[in-house]
């Protein structure tokens, strides 16, 4: 199994560390990961993206130009990464702030309510665990028992406490995908 | 008369007493929510307009948050490797001495790497302004500590607080340089209010007219803040500056020549 | 009361939010807006433009010279 | 399996470092590499294992604070990127001429001049043909993942010690910044003085022992005759280097029909090119070449028999191919095919080159 | 006939820079190259011709003067030697990046290190692969003769405006020492700041025209796509450089079955051995770079059809070597001759070299 | 009793007063005649008999003619880059705080090159002794220019008499390091004289126990004299630096804390 | 005509100019020269020698290994450079302060004693022209009336007085050269 | 009369006759010799061997640390 996923929104969305608990994840069933992050001027702002691979082999490339799976959160990443996703591959994305929604009919295309949700638990830093939940549910490539060991490896103990709300919104995300185009 | 026809009254022309010089350009500016670079670029360029010397005058950028500085003043430019802007602005001005030359540095290009750079060019006394830009941080570089980072602040490398004992002093530039013959005019002023900003224009301007006169090299620092670097929001940086910087690094004129 | 009457105008597209004009107005009439501009900040509007005598302290302090201040003559 | 963790490739350089004992690391912030620094600050090692780490006030400062710490005997580091391993030229070929071990990281940006942040491989000719002046060479190591950034830290000590010569780890932002599982090395105590004084004994500048001659740290001659006597030793240093100490990777090259050579970030990516390209049917392989000093000729050479062609893949204009040239030496046509500036190839697009460039002939 | 003279070389490469209009002269003191700088001095070209002369702090400043003064349209230069050379690496690459004329020349000492002060050639790699990081290349004159210095001082300004890149004066203590009768040029004028308007209006940073877009001197672009862009039109540079600009000379070489490949003082030596070698018989000629980049490798191959060996004499453990192995390409041995860290070869023994290594395989 | 007869008599061990100690050693100094680094190496090494610390004692040697010294002091040596021996003596004595580690630096080693080196590590306070032997000139190259080169003084790159009007004023560098929080002792010493020689003893002692006692840095300049480069005899020499070094650079301890 | 020479002596002795007054000699009489000192250490005294080559054609190597002729002024020159003279070529030498006088036998050998008739006109610095005469005598390779033509140009106008002094001590040179083997 | 007698022992082969004990000497017991040493330098000697009192200044100030000091109660 490989699944090379490249997930793309704001600065503040947490995308790198949604990347790495999933890549942590990964590590807890005795996989390879890599977490790619790409990594902007000497300056503030802006976008952020990473691609995270899992695979039960040595990884090659860390950076790739086809994905199996996009998770998109904002209006740029979709215009950027909407024809990087493989053939029969997965788009997931939060329609919040989506002027243009995807197009292709070729992929798998679900969406997930993430920002409306988080506001909803009343904590908008749920908001990229609600997303790394919808992903599991539509490619439920680690277990969530690993998910919590690598919430537990990659949180500092004082912030364990939070582990049990991030399983919460992870559930939350699992069941609240929607599936716009499934081939 | 309700309160927004009022406000309209107002707003024409005749009653303009603030707007923007058109020696900043329209591009808008990369650095974070308050920094002060926006300031000081601002009173630069205030300045470089009312002495109608936009094609005289050529700036030389550092390597720091302000390196890109050349996209926001409307006037020539050369961008320095870090530290050495002195080095480029001595040979600009003693090629072209009926030009108006400036620096504009941070304090890890200008205390740290550049550290020999502007204290030779503060000695030979280049016909030069140096514009020191005082955040007690590497702002740019994602928020290390600087030489004159004060003691106990926390940085990127210095997670617990800066630790004076194995690192040194916060230095003061200013005091140094004046103390050496070539500098005639060094102040050292901040752009929190406007008060200060008024006299920070004063000061700068005072620096460029003793380039015509060519009196030396004038020496402007501003205590400014970073307020990603400090993790604070522009309005506490400005109350931690007044707080922490202005005592261990006191405004005023240290030398007038 | 003033002698000045004054008023500003911000470029909310272009203003960062940072509030150092909100801080630095004598007589309160900045306040950062609820909504947020294009970029994602709270720009800075006029919530008490009766107050505004048109000192310039606002433009003057603003980081990013997206405050034009006007003054006239108190009527 | 040891402590295994997800980190960044310049994080585990810090961690790498302070658990194999190493003495000192002295440095000045660049981006993509201050996290190693920022690192070692939070970690705190002077108060775990005695390490210093210090801020220098510049590059040239840095390098040759490393001199002096090498100079005593210490395993003493340094890291920078690109303008300021520029920097740091005059202090490199002296520690090369003093015959100093000594660790420098370089995370790679795309030049030239202060350029841009993102990843490149165009410093290979200031690592491998010498940023300095004067007939010296690095040992040059080029890890292609974090574990190797873990690996290389000690590997780099070792035979920088075993060669009295500096060693480079040469890397970019896409190894330095990417995460990866990693397997942590365990503690290995730094040196005492009474083993300094058996590795280093006849050369280090700890303080002249009664007894026994001063030890001088120098890379002053300035008598021409001893000086190419000097230069003598060094050369036979960097042939006996390439005799014993190459390091390379070989992928999918047993069948191989055509070659691509690759080292670091680049050769990661070729990983997936020789997958692509033999999903449609090219026989390809790749050599790695982890040493870039000393190269892996005879290893490229091995080949010559067996491949039609080889592509150099490297993020820069063109560097390494004229290592790969100079080794293949007119017998099958190299090309090199290399995006810089700070631009990564994809996968996709080295297949593409291999195919115009190499199977186009 | 004009101005003769029995000058040193680096006297002479002094009254050139006046004589040709230089603007600006930037250095720190080095041995063997000091007396440009004091010649210099000496001759007071301030009250002259206006030219400025500053004795700077360190070369680091010294280069970023150069930077200063290229970025307002003038010629300046800078010299130094070997040591002084490694710090200003970052400022070369700078001005290669910001696409910046400038002139620096290099009196090569013995290295590694502090080494000797004696001649040597091991800055070959330095000047011509880059010492500086980044993908760039400098345009890089060597000089045979006292008159050369002269003559390259004029003509590396003139290329360096051409292609706005930084040129390098690559010599040694043997040119830069000796005494040779030198016809001086003409005095030029400096430019006026209305030729510098003409000549780079588009980009020196001398005062913003009223109605033209401002001017900048940088090399840096955050955006890395077009920071690919700019350097792809480096190399489109390099590239018309290998196309227009390359110099050489041939001695002796129509009928050669052998050749010498060696520039500057090396050259010079050889020239003798071929007459030395032509006494017993030996039919060898001589190929002399005078531009080392761009690289006389066409020049060389055109040699292949007739030569059986050639030999690459060189100052260094072996620089130049490689790229006459890159030109030959395998089609005949090429092999390797050298003295260093501050000896000169004599004569006889080049001629030994190549009946040893070429003759008697 | 003969003259030759008493002194016979006078050279016995037991009247032995003053003789060569035995950390010099017996390499013949490549110096010219008359000049102060062979005075500053022997006190050197006599405050390093003494206090018994030859075991202990770590030397920089910089690049300037002084390059050789370790040649002539029989302890470990470090040879720095130019202007760089601060950097090297910081990393050495962090890395072995026992040690007694001294940097020793000519003019235009420390105060131009090595401007900015010198200045951080007096900022930091390391614990090391600096000695600076400022001769107003680089002697090793050819008598060039140095930053402390007096005002009209004829030097190779000043061949009409430094002009202070372009070149800058000759630097003071014990006063500007004086000011740095991190120095703690700064003294300028001669060695013209017997009694010079004395108290240039004491001043090195007082560095190394500096040291010993972790005070932080100690800074010694001597004023000396370089007959090659000012083209004088040893013994003019010594008028001249006393005519007009010595006002310029006052002699005597500028800070002891 | 091509003549390499080597003149080898002390630091003070004026070797070097020697040197350049015979170069520019021989461009007053257009012929190529050449002038190659051995630069010491960045420090002063010690030995100092300077090859010399005089020629109608191009001058190759200004370096060389052998010489037409050697003018040697003290004993480590002596030591280092009897033995580079080409059989048949010339040694010109100031026996004063050698221990060790010249053995060959393939070679012509003259003594000069410059240092002698120097103290003798009562002026030190004539000793490098008395030596330059002497060479003159056994190798009139250029013409006085060049020698003084290249005096007056290597000279500065103030030093121009000097001219006098300096023929006749070339003068005294070739009128003082001894034979020790001609061949 | 001084209380002391002194004397002093110059090597003379590494003197390089720079002079410096001549003028540090108080009793101008110190004269370069007219002849030279091996290298040439007209090296130190007591020409005024009774006036010495064996201060050591001599010793002190030279460079080369070419003399050695001796010092007896003046008899
Ligand atoms: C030679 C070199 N060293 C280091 C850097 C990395 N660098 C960029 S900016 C900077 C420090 C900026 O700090 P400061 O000068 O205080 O400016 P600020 O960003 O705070 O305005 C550093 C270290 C570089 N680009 N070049
Ligand atoms: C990087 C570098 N720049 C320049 C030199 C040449 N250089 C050698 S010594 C010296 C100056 C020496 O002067 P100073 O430090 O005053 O020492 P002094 O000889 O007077 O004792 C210089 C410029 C060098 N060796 N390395
Ligand atoms: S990092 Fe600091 S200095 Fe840089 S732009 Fe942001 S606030 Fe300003
Ligand atoms: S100061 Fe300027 S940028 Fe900041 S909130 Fe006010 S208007 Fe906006
Ligand atoms: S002009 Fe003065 S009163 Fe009006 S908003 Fe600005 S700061 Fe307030
Ligand atoms: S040149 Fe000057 S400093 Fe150097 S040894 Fe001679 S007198 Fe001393
Ligand atoms: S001071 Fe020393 S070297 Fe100088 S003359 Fe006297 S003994 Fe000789
Ligand atoms: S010891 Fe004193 S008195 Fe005797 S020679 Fe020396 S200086 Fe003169
Ligand atoms: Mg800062
Ligand atoms: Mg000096």
């Amino acid at each position: 199994m490989t699944e090379e996923i490249i997930i793309a929104g704001f600065g503040g969305q947490g995308v790198l560390s949604m990347g790495k608990i999933l890549a942590y994840s990964g590590i807890m069933q005795d996989q390879e990961v890599s977490w790619m992050p790409s990594y902007g001027p000497e300056m503030r702002g802006g976008t952020a993206n990473v691609t995270v691979i899992l695979s039960d082999d040595r990884i090659s490339s860390p950076v790739l130009k086809k994905f199996d799976t996009a998770i998109i959160l904002n209006q740029q990443s979709m215009d950027k990464f909407e024809s990087d996703i493989k053939p029969g591959g997965t788009l997931l994305y939060d329609p919040n702030g989506i002027t243009r929604h995807p197009e292709r009919d070729d992929i798998n295309i679900y969406k997930i309510p993430g920002a409306a949700l988080a506001a909803e638990m009343g904590n908008p830093k749920t908001f990229n665990m609600i997303i790394l939940g919808g992903f599991l549910n539509v490619k439920p490539i680690v277990k969530i028992e690993n998910v919590k060991k690598g919430l537990e490896k990659s949180l500092p103990e004082r912030h364990h406490k939070l582990i049990p709300l991030n399983i919460e919104a992870i559930q939350k995300g699992i069941d609240s995908v929607e599936t716009v185009v499934a081939l | 008369m309700t309160a927004t026809t009022e406000i309209n009254n107002i707003i024409s022309e005749e009653n303009l007493v603030y707007k923007k010089t058109s020696v900043l350009l329209d591009n808008e500016m990369h650095y974070c929510p308050g920094c002060t670079h926006g300031v000081i670029h601002k009173v630069i360029a205030e300045v470089i307009e009312e002495m109608d010397i936009q094609d005289k005058t050529i700036g030389v950028s550092p390597v720091g948050c302000s390196v890109l500085a050349y996209n926001y003043l409307d006037i020539d430019w050369q961008q320095a490797a870090h530290g050495r802007a002195p080095a480029l602005a001595t040979a600009t001005a003693r090629l072209m001495p009926d030009k108006y030359v400036f620096t504009y540095q941070g304090d890890g290009d200008l205390a740290s790497i550049g550290c020999a750079e502007i204290i030779h060019a503060c000695n030979r006394g280049e016909n030069i302004v140096v514009v020191f830009v005082n955040n007690a941080i590497y702002g740019m570089t994602g928020g290390q500590m600087a030489p004159t980072t004060l003691d106990g602040q926390v940085t990127a490398t210095s997670p617990y607080g800066r630790d004076c004992g194995s690192t040194g002093a916060p230095m003061k530039i200013s005091e140094m340089v004046s103390l050496l013959p070539g500098t005639r005019f060094v102040t050292r002023q901040s752009a929190e209010t406007a008060g200060a900003v008024r006299k920070l224009k004063k000061a700068i301007r005072k620096g460029f007219e003793n380039t015509r006169e060519k009196k030396g090299l004038s020496f402007i620092e501003i205590v400014g803040t970073c307020s990603s670097g400090w993790k604070l929001s522009p309005t506490q940086s400005n109350e931690w500056m007044k707080e922490n910087m202005f005592p261990y690094y006191p405004l005023g004129t240290l030398k007038d020549e | 009361m003033a002698k000045f009457k004054g008023a500003i105008v911000v470029d909310t597209e272009k203003c960062k939010g940072c509030g150092l004009c909100v801080v630095s107005c004598p007589t309160a009439v900045i306040e950062l807006a609820r909504g947020v501009n294009g970029k994602g900040y709270h720009y800075a509007h006029m919530a008490n433009p009766d107050a505004c005598i048109g000192c310039s302290s606002c433009g003057l302090v603003c980081p990013d010279t997206v405050i034009t201040v006007y003054r006239a003559k108190a009527s | 399996m040891g402590d295994v963790r997800l980190m960044k490739g310049n994080e585990v350089i810090a961690e790498a470092a302070i658990r194999c004992g190493c003495d000192g690391y002295f440095g000045y912030p660049i981006t993509p590499q201050s996290e190693i620094m920022e690192t070692l600050m939070i970690r705190r090692p002077e108060e775990e294992t005695g390490m210093v780490v210090l801020q220098a006030e510049s590059e040239v400062a840095a390098i040759n604070m490393v001199y002096g710490g090498a100079s005593c005997g210490k395993k003493v580091m340094t890291s920078s990127s690109s303008p300021g391993i520029s920097l740091k030229a005059e202090g490199i070929t002296y520690l090369a001429g003093a015959e100093l071990p000594a660790l420098i990281v370089n995370i790679v940006r795309g030049g030239p001049g202060l350029g841009t942040i993102q990843p490149a491989q165009s410093d290979y000719f200031q690592a491998v043909k010498g940023g300095g002046h004067g007939d010296y060479k690095l040992i040059v190591l080029a890890p292609a993942s974090v574990q190797e950034m873990n690996d290389f830290v000690d590997l780099g000590f070792e035979l920088s010690f075993k060669y009295l010569n500096p060693a480079m780890i040469l890397s970019d932002g896409v190894i330095g910044q990417m995460m990866e599982k990693v397997e942590l090395a365990d503690y290995k105590p730094r040196w005492t003085d009474e083993e300094i004084e058996k590795i280093s004994g006849s050369w280090a500048t700890n303080g002249k022992k009664a007894g026994s001659e001063r030890n001088i740290s120098t890379s002053l001659d300035l008598d021409s005759a001893k000086q190419e006597v000097f230069n003598h030793k060094l050369q036979a240093k960097y042939r006996a280097m390439e005799e014993n100490d190459v390091r390379y990777e070989k992928f999918e090259c047993d069948d191989a029909e055509y070659l691509f050579v690759a080292y670091g970030s680049s050769a990661r990516i070729c990983q997936k090119s020789v997958e692509l390209a033999r999903e449609k049917g090219i026989k390809v392989g790749l050599l790695r070449p982890i040493t870039l000093f000393p190269y892996p000729t005879k290893q490229i050479q091995e080949m010559l028999g067996q491949v039609k062609g080889i592509l150099s893949v490297e993020m820069s204009a063109g560097q390494m191919v004229e290592d790969v040239r100079l080794a293949v030496n007119g017998k099958v046509p190299v090309e090199h095919f290399g995006r810089y500036g700070g631009i990564i190839p994809t996968p996709e697009e080295v297949v593409e080159a291999l195919e115009e460039k190499i199977l186009g002939k």
